[in-house]
């Protein structure tokens, strides 16, 4: 993977980063996101496989591909694979359905999270025409989607102006320990809030980010999914 | 753009440039509007020798240094007229002209030219598209609105010129003064901003006050007013809040506008008091600057109307503060004070036969309290109970206890004289106790603000510093 | 109690039961409050022969026959006195006297042998712990309150009497009149229900005005108050919404009222249009007072000024209605009559430079579209538009269309000859957009509100009635 | 069973029916409950089982017990059994149970329903001080408790009016269709939602009524679990 995923993507021409790309970018910025490697043919993504430990996740990564889970009827995305066969497997699956469609991809190999285990949250960032860069954090799903339960920083903010957005959410009792669940770590979280805050204000050229979700448990928040999108000039 | 734009408001000499005794025109109106101001006046116009009785000259270089031009000659000669003001040493400008951006692409063009030649010569300019300012120490109104506005320690910043005709008008009828009012036009250079830090920087200005329709520099809007209002209120009115608004407000204004989401955010980061409409803006910004701020969010409600005090604790329920609760000491010395049928708990009642001495007893008893921030006092009328007096000691009280304290002197004419002695002691009065008590919450929210410590994100600030070297 | 109970309101006779002429005592207050009532006065007080120029009478059964007695003697002997009444053939009794329910178990049994006694006698009584009542069209004012009522078609019960002489004194002072008012004190037996039932068949009541703190029987409430509603708009700030607020209420009437949630509902279903505060009760009831109901939810705005326009259509998007989609009639209509830097969209801005004629031709435009079911004008000051001008235009056009029209005439002396003429023709103005909108927005709820059908759940309908058959 | 269960609860001095006298009370008001019968003995269970059908559920059934799913360390609630064996085993469970508290004891048998098959749907009865008669509508869980989403009535009222107030609620998204799911049929829930008005409207003994869930489907709306609670005088 090239060192800077931004220049790599405007380089191709490209709005949309691969979430490959995405994750390294986060995890420069010192959020934390599963183990994983991009591998570019199947015996790769075992030997990748092997090194994170099983069980993994395989994904398609391709510029092509920007709806993982529905490409392809649903090859896209294999979860839960806990053997170097099963992983091959996949991996063959996504590599025939890319040839298929005439595109380019290599597979995401992945470590395995748990997301019963935690809460998941929804942290993106974008950038306003009058303020600037925005990071707005809310929990994952219908609280965002129907109750629209959300809450926007101007960026960039410290932890403690981030755990203050989080604090606002009506669902913060869910991440407080609800029904007697663990309580998340929501330091941890507020890191990944002003992170995703600085990303956009440090990168003129990013328009969009979302980690989506990222799962918020007792011992830290993971980021499991995210898109970049890049400005159109 | 200079750094002191208090030339803008205290001049000592005015050209207006575009003078005319012409009746109707608008050049005529602002001269009109300098009648009484207290430093010198020159018209500029090639074609006169004197308008209305002052000395007019064809440029500003012919002129005296002025140190305020006001623009009012047509669109397509007011860049001519600002380099012609830079050229004369005129560091503040104000353009009245309308027909820039708001007009089209044509008009667009003609602004960039304009801010180009203001940032060439570093001019503080006003505009265009602007009513004009005004400052009444100076007596200065280089406005072309029909009304002068009466002294005062709020200084008012608007983006319609419209609002403030309407504002001066209305606030001359209701003992509302002004220290600076500015019109800022379209902002092609000074903006939102600028005002605030100017106002900050100002003695005789107690609190900002704007109506916006949108904010040109949001983070550069956010770092300044975190610094201002850290001791000086700022209550914004901005208007596009709504989905339909902010389509009203594009297509009136031609710009696209952030977020609500975005702008209620940065509102909050920037310690901006934001008003929903035009009523609190004017309530929010009468309250800060006529009263002290609350030491807590704890109210005690003191009334001689069981009725009117539950409403008013209806309010206490609806706003960040919270009804106090008494201690012991409090309570103690409530008993004895209230007949038995009275009520020593909050809303304390001190009953329909109160007179003035009994609601004095209690408010002190209740200001006197640690467990008590800001008081509201609402009293119906009764044959026992002179409003004016009770005026007299609500005021005597706030100052003493140093606690804010709104009044809810509920009445029509029998209200009038204590009204007038409540305002002259910066106490807010109105017959709805949901708006005395709107008014706390607004102090108590400039509590909140005043309270914030900012941490600078420190690790960006590094990298930001960086990426100015580089660049 | 009888199902009329105008007697309370119009009376050919009173008899002031405890009438005195004692400096300070309630009795005299009352007695002396009746100057003006067009029917005749009778005193009743064993101890005096006349009072304040009254004949007094020992008891009632020696008085000439009254429709209506005050009752102000001790709480001990108010019961028999009420018994008085009864045996003399009074039907309608206001007992003014405190010292009931609101003070105890003793004055609670009191209140229950009152309540008795108006039931075996079929009384309409007031009560106990009332400021009395009041009735323009006759002259009655059988308060002890230091105001009087100007006429109006505004009926207004209210749980506080202390509320009622805040409201007598402020509206005399705002030029809002009352048809009736009635303190409801402790409703030991006539209550908010009552009241609904009686104003809806009264045809000088165009709107009821309830301040409350509690009902007493919700169900008979809703059944009476959808009828009522069907088309007499109603009008309610119920305190205690907060939880702040009802624990104060609780402690003041000393009574559980029920949860905030079934009041709502509670509300909601009764078709009651309801206020959270005071100010939206009288705007809310002036508004339905003045201005027949709009067709649809769709609203035009019509403006000379940018800015408060956008902050009128903000108010819009915060209410029930919405801002009216022209169809190309419409906006054909307007490009014609408007300067082309004008705009024929909604907000219609027809520029600063308007004068009333441009704003008549917009206002008839509009108005006469089927796309628009009411409208906001919003004007600011300038040279060329004259208010009381605009006034009478906009009092014809309301007028010609049908359709209700609310003045957002921004300014403060300048406004006054217009509001005059704006509420001669029953159209409120307000300095902020907001409360304008606001005004046109209780409209839109009550025209919902007289659109409804409702089904009686039939399947129980039947039931009930057998449980009633069995009971 | 008893042909009034608040008769029967009354007589008792009990101020809570069992959750078997709360089903029928709720059948007869002509709202849908899965299949129930109590049995007094761990045959009779699996007879009742047999005619069912399996899976089922058995619960606990005692006046002693409130708490089902927490009492005997969990013994008073099984769930997805589908076997004579599976039932016989569970009811001796809770016979044992009860026995070892001293306290009597059958055992409700129920058609076991699929919760995922639809949405979890609150409703409430209560009586108000001024209003009387309340019917409470929300959706299960995080949606009533920590987002408040709920919408209140005062019974009686039609069909048309509980539709109202269902469609009140900003979850209804969720009844409607949410993410491609199937749309619940909100007219059967507005049926329940009336009902349970009406219920508390006629039954004067009645202080409250927590119908939780009310599992709405496709197909209908079906009360899964219910409390009655009867006033003190």
């Amino acid at each position: 993977m090239s060192e800077d995923p931004i220049a790599a993507a405007q380089a191709d021409g490209r709005t949309t980063l691969t979430e490959a790309e995405a994750k390294s970018l986060l995890a420069d910025a010192g959020i934390e996101t599963p183990a994983f490697s991009v591998a570019a043919d199947a015996e790769a993504a075992v030997e990748a496989a092997a090194d994170i430990g099983f069980p993994v996740v395989v994904k398609v990564s391709s510029p092509a591909v920007t709806h993982k889970s529905e490409w392809a009827d649903g090859a896209g995305v294999a979860v839960g694979l806990d053997s170097p066969d099963a992983v091959r497997e996949a991996a063959e699956a996504i590599f025939d359905a890319a040839d298929a469609r005439g595109i380019d991809a290599d597979v995401l190999v992945e470590e395995a999270r748990d997301v019963d285990a935690g809460t998941e949250v929804i942290v993106g960032g974008l950038r306003d025409p009058s303020f600037g860069p925005v990071v707005l954090t809310g929990l994952g799903g219908i609280f965002t989607e129907v109750y629209e339960d959300t809450s926007h920083r101007i960026a960039p903010i410290d932890a403690a102006e981030a755990r203050e957005a989080i604090e606002e959410l009506t669902a913060i009792e869910l991440l407080e320990g609800y029904r007697g669940r663990e309580p998340a770590d929501v330091d941890a979280l507020a890191e990944v809030v002003a992170a995703v805050g600085n990303l956009v204000d440090e990168h003129e050229a990013i328009s969009e980010v979302d980690v989506n979700p990222v799962l918020a448990t007792e011992g830290g928040a993971v980021a499991l999914d995210a898109l970049v999108v890049l400005g159109g000039d | 753009m200079e750094d002191d734009a208090s030339g803008l408001f205290a001049p000592d000499r005015v050209a207006v440039v575009g003078a005319t005794d012409r009746e109707g025109a608008v050049g005529r109106a602002i001269v009109t509007n300098l009648a009484d101001f207290d430093g010198d006046v020159v018209a500029v116009n090639p074609g006169r020798e004197e308008v209305l009785g002052y000395d007019c000259y064809p440029d500003l270089q012919t002129a005296p240094d002025a140190d305020l031009a006001v623009v009012v000659v047509p669109p397509s000669v007011v860049v001519d007229a600002v380099r012609d003001a830079g050229e004369a040493g005129v560091r503040n400008v104000v353009v009245i002209t309308a027909g820039f951006s708001e007009t089209g692409s044509e008009g667009a063009d003609r602004e960039r030219d304009l801010a180009a030649v203001a940032d060439d010569y570093d001019l503080n300019l006003v505009g265009p598209n602007s009513l004009g300012v005004l400052s009444t120490p100076s007596g200065l109104n280089a406005t072309f609105g029909p009304s002068n506005a009466l002294p005062g320690s709020l200084s008012f910043m608007s983006q319609s010129g419209a609002f403030i005709t309407a504002v001066l008008d209305w606030a001359n009828d209701q003992g509302i003064g002004f220290k600076d009012v500015v019109s800022l036009g379209n902002k092609a250079v000074m903006d939102e901003t600028d005002f605030l830090r100017q106002w900050h920087d100002d003695a005789e200005t107690n609190v900002v006050l704007g109506y916006l329709e949108g904010i040109e520099d949001g983070r550069e809007f956010i770092d300044t007013a975190r610094e201002v209002t850290e001791d000086t209120p700022a209550v914004v009115v901005k208007s596009g809040r709504t989905e339909a608004g902010a389509q009203a407000a594009s297509s009136h204004t031609g710009t696209i506008a952030g977020s609500e989401a975005a702008y209620e955010a940065g509102f909050e980061q920037a310690g901006v008091v934001r008003a929903e409409n035009v009523q609190e803006l004017f309530d929010f910004a009468r309250a800060l600057d006529g009263l002290p701020l609350p030491d807590s969010e704890e109210v005690a409600v003191v009334t001689n109307a069981g009725g009117p005090g539950v409403m008013a604790t209806d309010a206490v329920g609806d706003a960040r503060l919270s009804m106090a609760s008494f201690g012991d000491d409090t309570i103690d010395a409530l008993s004895e004070m209230l007949p038995a049928e009275g009520n020593v708990y909050n809303p304390v009642d001190v009953l329909g036969d109160a007179g003035v001495e009994r609601f004095a007893d209690a408010l002190d008893t209740v200001l006197g309290s640690e467990d008590v921030g800001c008081a509201v006092v609402v009293a119906a009328p009764t044959a026992v109970l002179d409003f004016a007096e009770l005026a007299e000691v609500l005021a005597e009280r706030q100052a003493e206890h140093g606690k804010p304290v709104v009044a809810c002197l509920m009445g029509g004419e029998r209200t009038e004289r204590a009204a007038d002695a409540l305002s002259a002691a910066g106490i807010p009065n109105y017959f709805d106790p949901a708006r005395a008590v709107d008014s706390l919450d607004a102090l108590a929210v400039q509590r909140a603000v005043e309270a914030r410590e900012y941490e600078e994100p420190a690790e960006f600030d590094v990298d930001r510093e960086r990426a100015r070297e580089i660049l």
